[in-house]
């Protein structure tokens, strides 16, 4: 059974390779061929996503529907199952890939209205959630790696061809910082791999050997700052994160939403696989300074999104801010705390890929983004004004949304071990308050600018998208224990994460 | 019954989700909907009542709970308790909501968003009767939360008006940094016990759980979420801005159910607090400036619905005075009474703004009586439920609260007096510039008429409860009703009331001379005496009616020193972090080859020299560190 | 006894190649691409004959070559690069010369040297081969002798050629001098039986060697000449000398440290460390500035040199472990660099040929004129970052795991961030490719049908080895236990 | 003794001639310093009484790469320039500098090695059939390869000096 | 008795001598001719060695003698380029073909 649900996850890893490959043989003028075809992929992701996540045996062991193919052995320095295709989910990854389903398949839909190069657009995009899947599926350092890399790399011209506002810019500024990022991560790799000295990339052998003592305290205290600052950047760790106001500024609607929704999480999954369970030494030295690092990118991010004036920078800033919730619930080491952050991955990521969605709509008709240029538009775009003020409120971490369950959480484990960073960090909450009331009563209401007369609503589709997001951020914020449920086991054998 | 009383939350947010969703194309947008919704959790909250009384004292608090999520040795148990104050508070939420239901079918008959305003309605009441239900402190949160986004949409019902907008943005960011405190004060109760049930926290910090200067900042932390969502001094602000909600609204959510949320947690903690060193004081004095100074401001308005609103300000400053005292009945004695007459105070303003098409400013009424009589009579009846006019409503729990003062001292018995004063004085104005005397502008007058009885009768309802309610104090009356007696005997097994005529002799002292001295500082001439002060002292007046400066105050510090910060962070996040930091490296990556490059010069020698360099550095290099 | 079966393929590459030159003595007519046909058969015939050499028993002939493994790993990689480039040739040497037999008989020749040079066990032999090798290269390089920019760089190449000759040759004096002999196991035997350790004649002559070698490999700073080389040369030759070139180089520098200098590493493995670091930081550093494409590669192979002269560097610091797997490592790499660089190449011929522009903004709008050659040019480039699903990945990020030893984290921290920085100007190249719109004028074309062929194939090379590198990794594997099979004896000196 | 004043003599003189190699003002000049330093270093291999290299050293270089070399002054000499333009280019000091480094270098390492089984003795004679062995049959394989390489010289030679017919 | 150190004293010179004209002059023929000093230097080395140390084998003479060849071939091919160069740019300056840099 578990071999046989290893094998989903393999079928959600390779469907997306195999639609990107399908795709490049299809006529670049055949554009509907490529939008059903990328919808039916999207739907069956979602599916199998889904199935993943209901799947996962709360109760049982946290690695589940393990598969092993032996890949690279016995040559070189590599030893027995020196590097192997080795697929599992613990209860973290299986809420990401839900994550990842969800915001794949609206980002999907969303595409839909692109015109210029839809194919290639299909192809790079599915080449990147392929690489999304790939890392949270990897059990393996070696493809870990890859499909961390393989799920940054297409952003660049993701970013480069179908982006606005200096997007040349925006997009080698991201593609670098994050690849940089990327290079710490290396580093730390090798540092492991040699000092384990066991000849594997096998994750689970250099768990254990990362808590038995093969990679001492030392090394883990010298090598877990390589590995999180190369995770921090992805994560938008401050003060690595200014790629995240200006890739978000560039994007097209899509890639934000899955830029935002669900790479930025592969950094702080990133986090956890790499520092927390690699290296539970290092990251008990370490974790403080990752939680200043967090609360200040919190607080951070939430002041400077104060005073924007583009909607994409808001919400970059924002990001910044809510992925400072992140870091601070894995600095705070405890079962809860932890358990937030995982749970403010999935908040955050459907939340801020239905703002990316709701801006790339307005965006595709407006051709501004300047807050000021707006007012009044519930008149003209209700739907689309409902939809905001959700993912708003969600932001904001308004109980029976996502946000407040995750952010909850956080506050409680951080509580926990760091009382005075949790007051800051619920400080940080209420002035997210501040911002989005802010330019909901700039942007939303008042009254109606005349030029955003003509504006239409949410088209089918986005609607679609957004009931599939905004349901998402309901479920988990009306009904906490499908999602907790399933942490709680992966995160209390997490090593050195406290009750 | 009474154990699934959360039925009663969960019909009106079933009501919610559907109208939400389709009251727009059901018949009269769905209305009726709303208004048996409210019927109905009215109806369902006898049977509540009748089963939770049936039980007995010995059931209470009726609880029930689910498990609701568990990480580690993190368990959270979600569920509701049933205990007289809950009761009081349902009985309060069930009636009034019922009645501003139904007066909003008049009220808001050809409104924009119609089906939308009573589907956010049914979504307070479903969060409000959560919020009074919760059993821990946790439910109480997200319900608190509810409440607010609920006032928070009401208020900006009106959203084409900036300054709706403007009102419902400050509301809620007010309120959230009190709730910024309530949550911690959550956190911090569950990091002492590892439970967020409030029972049980009671029960750990009976037992010394918490040490006590701990246990005062929790307390401290949620008496701000209390102050914030009550709006006491300096929370205040929102409050009175809120009037850009429909006024139906302000009755319900701003003067009976949802401001009284803070009073309600004060009492629910109560026990708590007595336990937090000085925490009471805090409560006391809290509630005390807050009922002076919203009495003074109250005084300069003009807005007949921003004077209810502050005067609402001023009684929730009564309540803290009275849980302050430690007096959970005469506190929650007052909010009840208070929700009634506050409430028929709210919709007759209501009425008033509906029959004179939408004038509320008191200079441009005045002797509405004549065209709206019962509106003026009901209106009449909850002022003076207000004033204090024995044996109405009113009189009874402001008469409680005195009481309970006594105990705290002369100083407090002596403000809460004048409070007392202040709060008959301009009831009596607000009364006399609205309904007596000439009509001030003869074009509003001339097309006001008398609302529909749609509008009416919940007045003429409400009244009626203003003139009653008070009596639930009475042991007989309560017992007659099937209460194990009087109020305070209901909420706490406190001992019979008996009426201490020396202090109604007192109150109704105090309500003479405000009521008269209203009445001769207004009736007169039937002018805004109040611009006498203007003349006399306009800045001691320019004082009161900018409110002591709080909004200015606020507004500086929002613009000048939180949105400079952000500035300042952006600047920094733009120039220093970005531009210096990130792209600063890249330049010099970039100029770092542009120097290197033109060492390649193109020419052999140079070559050669490079080679012959290198070897020369790496011969001596290894010799002097190899050899 | 000399044992001239050992040597069968490469007396059929230089057999083929004086058939060639005779072909067109012989017939002057003959259409040139026919000639790079011939070759490429020529190639295959060689390759062909290498097959039974594989995991054949070592032969040694008279203890100055030895064909192993190692040996017949550099022949297939050798043979296959002839091919390829032949290949790439026909066409761009058809339009630009009157006589190409000797052109494509040096090709043979050339790849001849560089298995010469794998297989030398011996200074003497090492050397003559590698001038085999340089000698043909000069030529290949000047082939376009009517070219300005060819000429300049044949000069360059050949004055800092010998220059840098001299320089080995007298290193290898040196060494002469404290061993008293010249074969790799000789001079292990007396480097380690020498009393009182270490003096300053061994320390400056592997110096010297180590510069000869650097030049070949052009690790900076005697990498100077490469960029002019590469810019100057005929595409295809480009390609060669960033492939065979720099192949051969590491062949011989394989044989040389693990055979005969490792007993002396603590003398020379912070020089090569050092020299590691400033190729590879050099550059990248330089190759960010470049406009012009065969420039850029030119710079980016030397950061790939850096990369590999790592994996030197952890032979000198691991033990005998670490050495064999940094060498096969490297091995790996090398072979995926190769591969990468000829798919480069030969998609970049293709454009060549089509629009004779050899400047990065020349590629501009590629991706709409000829998605395929630019999805080629992305494959490599991206190879060359180590961006995954391409050969760079896997073979980079084995190569340094295989070389990280305690004291080189540094070194391979800093490969790693040198390839970062590599990404940057390789995103260049892609910005022009793909983000922007061709300029007028430019329609969409279609690549000759062999070159597409080649790049194709080419492609699907750089894919698997960068998805499932097993297979040639357990190729350089069996050869990195050959080379140390050999130096098994010398091993035993080792610190 | 009359041998090491010899020396001594021959010593000084090639050095003097192999810089005027680099440092005379003409390439003329320069190149006859060349034939006297490669004659003076073939005397060098009669001092060591080896004089099969000494011959091979006159016949080759003497002989055939000198002539080379003219050959190539002269087909390069400048039709149209009366002046001499300067031989030696800026970076002449620094040139110098490198090469008084490498020699200090060169020269410190001959002197300071302890060369292994050099015991102070004189050179030996080497006959000539010790070469020939060597040579022929222990670096019979350098020395076929080698046959490949000067064809190659060769025809790269003719490849790139011969004139096209266009030209 | 002249010993081994003067030879290889006088190979560094001569050596050092031919890297100064590589480095300094501008002709390539002189370059060349520099070159062709230095692999003179190189022979000494070699062939002192052989004489001194190994005259049993006389590796070292092989290899002068194998240097000579290399040489002179190198030579030949360097300065049919440089007559390359001459008719393409009418110039055997080295300075001069510095069209390719940075």
């Amino acid at each position: 059974m578990d071999e046989a649900q290893g094998y989903v996850l393999l079928t959600a890893l390779a469907l997306p390779l195999v639609a990107a490959g399908v795709l490049l043989f299809v006529p670049g003028t055949q554009k509907m061929a490529a939008r059903y075809f990328s919808a039916v992929i999207g739907a069956i992701l979602l599916g199998l996503s889904v199935y993943v996540f209901l799947a996962y045996q709360a109760s049982g062991e946290p690695l589940q529907m393990q598969l092993q193919w032996a890949w690279i052995e016995n040559v070189g320095f590599l030893g027995e199952n020196g590097i192997s295709l080795h697929l599992g989910v613990d209860g973290i990854s299986a809420l990401l890939t839900l994550l990842t389903g969800v915001v794949a398949f609206a980002g999907t839909l969303i595409a839909w209205k692109l015109e210029y190069r839809a194919k290639d657009f299909f192809i790079l995009f599915w080449i990147l959630i392929s690489g999304v899947y790939g890392t949270f599926f990897a059990l393996d350092l070696f493809f870990f790696f890859f499909f961390y890399e393989l799920a940054v790399v297409p952003l660049y011209m993701l970013i480069g061809i179908w982006g606005s506002t200096r997007k040349e810019y925006g997009a080698m500024k991201l593609t670098l910082m994050l690849v940089g990022g990327s290079v710490g991560i290396w580093i730390g790799i090798f540092a492991v791999v040699h000092e384990a000295g066991l000849g594997t990339f096998d994750l689970p052998t250099l768990w254990e050997a990362g808590q038995n003592g093969l990679i001492s305290a030392g090394t883990q205290k010298l090598i877990f700052p390589f590995f999180v600052v190369g995770c921090g950047v992805l994560a938008g760790l401050w003060p690595l994160h200014t790629w995240s106001p200006d890739g978000h500024m560039s994007a097209p609607t899509s890639v934000s939403m899955v830029h935002a929704g669900v790479l930025m999480k592969l950094g702080a999954f990133g986090i956890i696989r790499l520092g927390i369970q690699l290296l539970p030494e290092g990251a008990e030295f370490w974790m403080p300074a990752l939680l200043v690092l967090g609360t200040i990118g919190a607080l951070y991010g939430a002041i400077a999104a104060l005073t924007q004036r583009d909607f994409k920078l808001i919400s970059g800033y924002s990001s910044v801010s809510h992925m400072g919730y992140v870091l601070i619930g894995l600095a705070t080491l405890h079962v809860v705390g932890v358990s937030g952050a995982a749970l403010q991955m999935f908040s955050h990521g459907v939340m801020t890929a239905l703002v990316f969605l709701l801006i790339g709509s307005l965006y595709d008709q407006a051709h501004t983004r300047d807050l000021s240029d707006f007012g009044g538009i519930a008149k003209v775009m209700p739907l689309w004004v409902i939809a905001y003020v959700v993912a708003g409120l969600a932001n904001v971490g308004l109980p029976g949304l996502s946000g407040f369950t995750a952010e909850f959480h956080i506050f409680v484990g951080t509580f926990k071990t760091y009382p005075v960073f949790g007051g800051l960090a619920i400080l940080a909450a209420a002035i997210a308050a501040a911002y989005m009331l802010r330019m909901f009563g700039v942007v939303f209401f008042g009254p109606l600018n005349p030029r955003w007369r003509e504006l239409k609503d949410l088209s089918p589709l986005e609607t679609v998208s957004a009931v599939l997001l905004i349901l998402s951020m309901l479920a988990m914020g009306l009904w906490w224990s499908p999602f907790t449920d399933r942490l709680a086991n992966t995160v209390t054998n997490l090593p050195g994460v406290t009750g | 019954m009474a154990e699934h009383a959360w039925i009663l939350a969960a019909v009106p947010g079933i009501a919610f989700i559907v109208m939400a969703a389709f009251g727009r194309n059901l018949p009269r947008q769905g209305d009726w909907l709303a208004v048996l919704c409210a019927a109905s959790i009215f109806a369902l909250f006898f049977a509540v009542l009748a089963n939770f009384l049936n039980l007995g004292e010995s059931a209470w608090p009726v609880l029930n709970s689910i498990e609701w999520t568990a990480i580690g040795d993190f368990h959270l148990r979600m569920g509701i308790a049933v205990d007289p104050i809950t009761i009081v508070m349902l009985a309060v939420i069930t009636t009034v909501a019922l009645m501003v239901n139904i007066f909003s079918v008049g009220y808001m008959k050809g409104e924009p968003r119609y089906w939308w305003y009573f589907a956010v309605l049914q979504l307070f009441v479903a969060s409000m009767l959560m919020l009074v239900l919760a059993d821990n402190l946790l439910l109480l949160y997200v319900a608190w939360e509810l409440v607010g986004l609920s006032s928070f949409l009401l208020i900006g019902h009106y959203w084409e008006r900036r300054s709706a907008v403007e009102a419902a943005k400050k509301a809620f960011i007010t309120t959230r940094v009190g709730d910024v405190g309530l949550l911690i004060g959550i956190i911090l109760f569950w990091d002492a016990t590892g439970t967020f049930n409030i029972l049980e926290i009671t029960e750990y910090v009976e037992q010394g759980a918490i040490g006590d200067t701990r246990l005062f900042v929790t307390m401290m932390f949620i008496l701000l979420g209390a102050m914030g969502k009550s709006a006491q001094l300096p929370f205040h602000v929102w409050l009175p801005d809120a009037m850009e909600g429909p006024t139906p609204v302000s009755a319900l959510i701003h003067a009976a159910t949802m401001v009284v949320a803070g009073v309600y947690l004060v009492a629910r903690m109560l026990p708590v607090f007595e336990l937090a060193g000085d925490a009471l004081t805090v409560v006391l004095v809290v509630g005390l400036l807050t009922a002076l100074f919203s009495g003074v401001v109250a005084f300069a308005q003009t807005d007949i619905k921003k004077v209810l609103a502050y005067s609402t300000v001023s009684q929730l400053g009564f309540m803290f005075v009275a849980l302050g005292a430690g007096y959970v009945s005469a506190g929650m004695f007052h909010l009840f009474t208070h929700a009634f007459f506050k409430a028929l105070l709210f919709l007759g303003a209501g009425a008033v703004i509906i029959g004179t098409h939408h004038h509320q400013e008191m200079g441009q009424l005045g002797g509405l009586w004549r065209k709206m009589p019962v509106t003026a009579a009901t209106f009449l009846i909850g002022s003076l439920a207000l004033a204090g006019l024995f044996p109405l409503a009113g009189f009874w729990s402001k008469d409680e609260i005195l009481h309970a003062v006594e105990g705290v001292g002369s100083w407090a018995f002596f403000l809460l007096a004048i409070a007392a004063i202040m709060t008959a004085f301009y009831t009596t104005r607000l009364f006399v510039r609205t309904f007596l005397g000439k009509p001030q502008d003869e074009e509003v007058a001339s097309h006001s008429r008398e609302p529909g009885l749609v509008m009416t009768l919940p007045l003429v309802f409400l009244a009626f409860m203003s003139i009653v309610a008070g009596f639930f104090i009475f042991h007989g009356f309560g017992n007659a009703l099937g209460f194990p007696g009087g109020f305070g005997e209901f909420l706490h097994g406190g001992k019979p009331f008996h009426v201490d005529w020396g202090l109604v002799g007192l109150s109704t002292a105090l309500f003479v001379i405000g009521t008269f001295g209203g009445a001769w500082f207004y009736w007169n001439g039937r002018v805004d005496r109040s611009t006498v002060l203007a003349e006399w002292q306009p800045k001691v007046y320019e004082m009161i009616q900018r409110k002591f400066y709080f909004d200015d105050l606020y507004q500086f510090f929002i613009d000048r020193v939180v949105l400079g910060f952000s500035y300042l962070v952006s600047w920094f996040d733009r120039f220093a972090v970005n531009d210096t930091g990130v792209d600063g490296t890249a330049s010099m990556t970039h100029y770092t080859g542009f120097l290197l490059k033109h060492l390649q010069t193109g020419r052999v020698p140079n070559y050669a020299m490079a080679i012959a360099v290198g070897v020369i550095a790496l011969a001596l290099v290894s010799l002097a560190v190899g050899g | 006894m000399r044992d001239f079966t050992l040597f069968i393929p490469e007396f059929i590459a230089v057999a083929s190649a004086v058939a060639i030159l005779g072909t067109e003595l012989i017939w002057p007519k003959i259409r040139k691409d026919y000639l790079a046909y011939a070759t490429a058969a020529g190639a295959l015939a060689w390759l062909i004959a290498t097959i039974p050499y594989i995991g054949d028993t070592a032969g040694d002939f008279e203890g100055l070559l030895l064909t192993d493994d190692f040996t017949t790993y550099f022949r297939i990689l050798a043979a296959g690069i002839v091919m390829a480039i032949s290949l790439l040739s026909a066409h761009y040497m058809r339009d630009r010369t009157s006589t190409a037999g000797e052109y494509y008989g040096l090709l043979l020749v050339a790849g001849t040297g560089m298995v010469l040079m794998a297989a030398s066990r011996e200074l003497l032999t090492a050397y003559i081969s590698l001038e085999l090798l340089s000698f043909s290269l000069y030529i290949l390089v000047g082939f376009l002798k009517r070219d300005r920019l060819s000429n300049e760089a044949s000069l360059k190449y050949i004055l800092l050629g010998a220059f840098s000759s001299a320089m080995l040759l007298y290193g290898i004096s040196l060494i002469y001098g404290v061993t008293g002999t010249t074969s790799y196991e000789g001079i292990a035997e007396a480097l380690a039986a020498r009393e009182g350790g270490t003096d300053a004649a061994t320390v400056v002559g592997i110096m010297l060697i180590i510069a000869g070698v650097g030049f070949k490999v052009s690790a900076a700073p005697f990498h100077m000449w490469a960029p002019d080389a590469y810019q100057g040369a005929p595409l295809p030759i480009t390609a060669f000398l960033s492939t065979a070139s720099k192949a051969a180089g590491f062949a011989l520098i394989l044989r040389l440290f693990t055979g005969a200098l490792v007993v002396d590493a603590v003398e020379w493995r912070a020089a090569i460390a050092a020299l590691a670091a400033i190729t590879m930081t050099a550059g990248n550093l330089l190759a960010i500035q470049q406009t012009n494409l065969k420039r850029l590669v030119a710079y980016s192979s030397i950061g790939q040199v850096g990369y590999m002269l790592v994996a030197i560097a952890a032979i000198g610091y691991g033990d005998a472990a670490t050495a064999e797997h940094a060498s096969s490592a490297l091995l790996l790499h090398i072979a995926g660099y190769t591969v990468s660089t000829l798919a480069l190449f030969a998609a970049l011929t293709a454009h060549y040929n089509r629009t004779g522009d050899d400047t990065i903004r020349g590629l501009r709008g590629l991706a709409a004129t000829q998605p395929f050659l630019a999805l080629v040019i992305t494959a490599s480039l991206f190879s060359f970052a180590g961006l995954p699903f391409f050969a760079g990945f896997t073979t980079k990020l084995l190569l340094f795991q295989a070389s990280t030893t305690d004291g080189l984290l540094w070194l391979v921290g800093l490969g790693a961030a040198n390839s970062f920085v590599s990404l940057y100007y390789y995103l260049m190249v892609m910005r022009q490719m793909y983000l922007f719109d061709p300029p007028e004028g430019h329609t969409r074309f279609r690549p000759t049908p062999l070159l597409g062929a080649l790049a194709g194939l080419l492609l699907l090379g750089v894919v698997f080895i960068g998805v499932y590198p097993q297979p040639v990794f357990e190729a350089t594997d069996a050869a990195a236990s050959a080379l140390f099979e050999v130096s098994a004896s010398v091993l035993a000196y080792a610190p | 003794m009359t041998t090491e004043v010899l020396w001594w003599i021959f010593a000084v003189a090639i050095v003097a001639v192999s810089a005027g190699v680099v440092f005379a003002r003409t390439v003329i000049h320069s190149a006859i310093f060349l034939i006297l330093s490669l004659a003076g270093v073939g005397a060098m291999y009669l001092f060591l009484t080896i004089e099969f290299i000494a011959l091979v050293q006159f016949l080759i270089y003497g002989g055939a790469v000198t002539v080379l070399i003219l050959l190539a002054l002269m087909l390069t000499r400048m039709a149209s320039s009366g002046e001499p333009e300067p031989t030696t280019g800026v970076q002449a000091p620094f040139g110098a500098l490198v090469a008084l480094g490498l020699m200090a270098t060169l020269i410190g390492v001959a002197v300071s090695t302890a060369w292994p089984g050099d015991l102070g003795q004189n050179a030996v004679a080497v006959s000539i059939e010790t070469i020939g062995e060597a040579m022929f049959q222990d670096f019979g394989a350098p020395f076929m390869i080698t046959g490949a390489l000067l064809l190659v010289a060769f025809i790269g030679a003719i490849v790139i000096a011969r004139q096209e017919d266009d030209e | 008795m002249v010993p081994m150190e003067n030879y290889l004293v006088l190979s560094g010179i001569i050596f050092s001598l031919g890297v100064y004209g590589v480095l300094a002059r501008r002709n390539a023929v002189l370059v060349l001719m520099s070159v062709e000093l230095m692999l003179n230097a190189v022979s000494l080395n070699f062939v002192a060695f052989a004489a001194y140390l190994d005259p049993d084998k006389a590796t070292g003479i092989v290899f002068a003698v194998f240097v000579i060849a290399v040489a002179a071939a190198e030579v030949g091919l360097a300065l049919a380029i440089v007559i390359r160069l001459f008719r393409n740019r009418s110039t055997a300056n080295v300075d001069e073909a510095a069209t390719m840099r940075w």
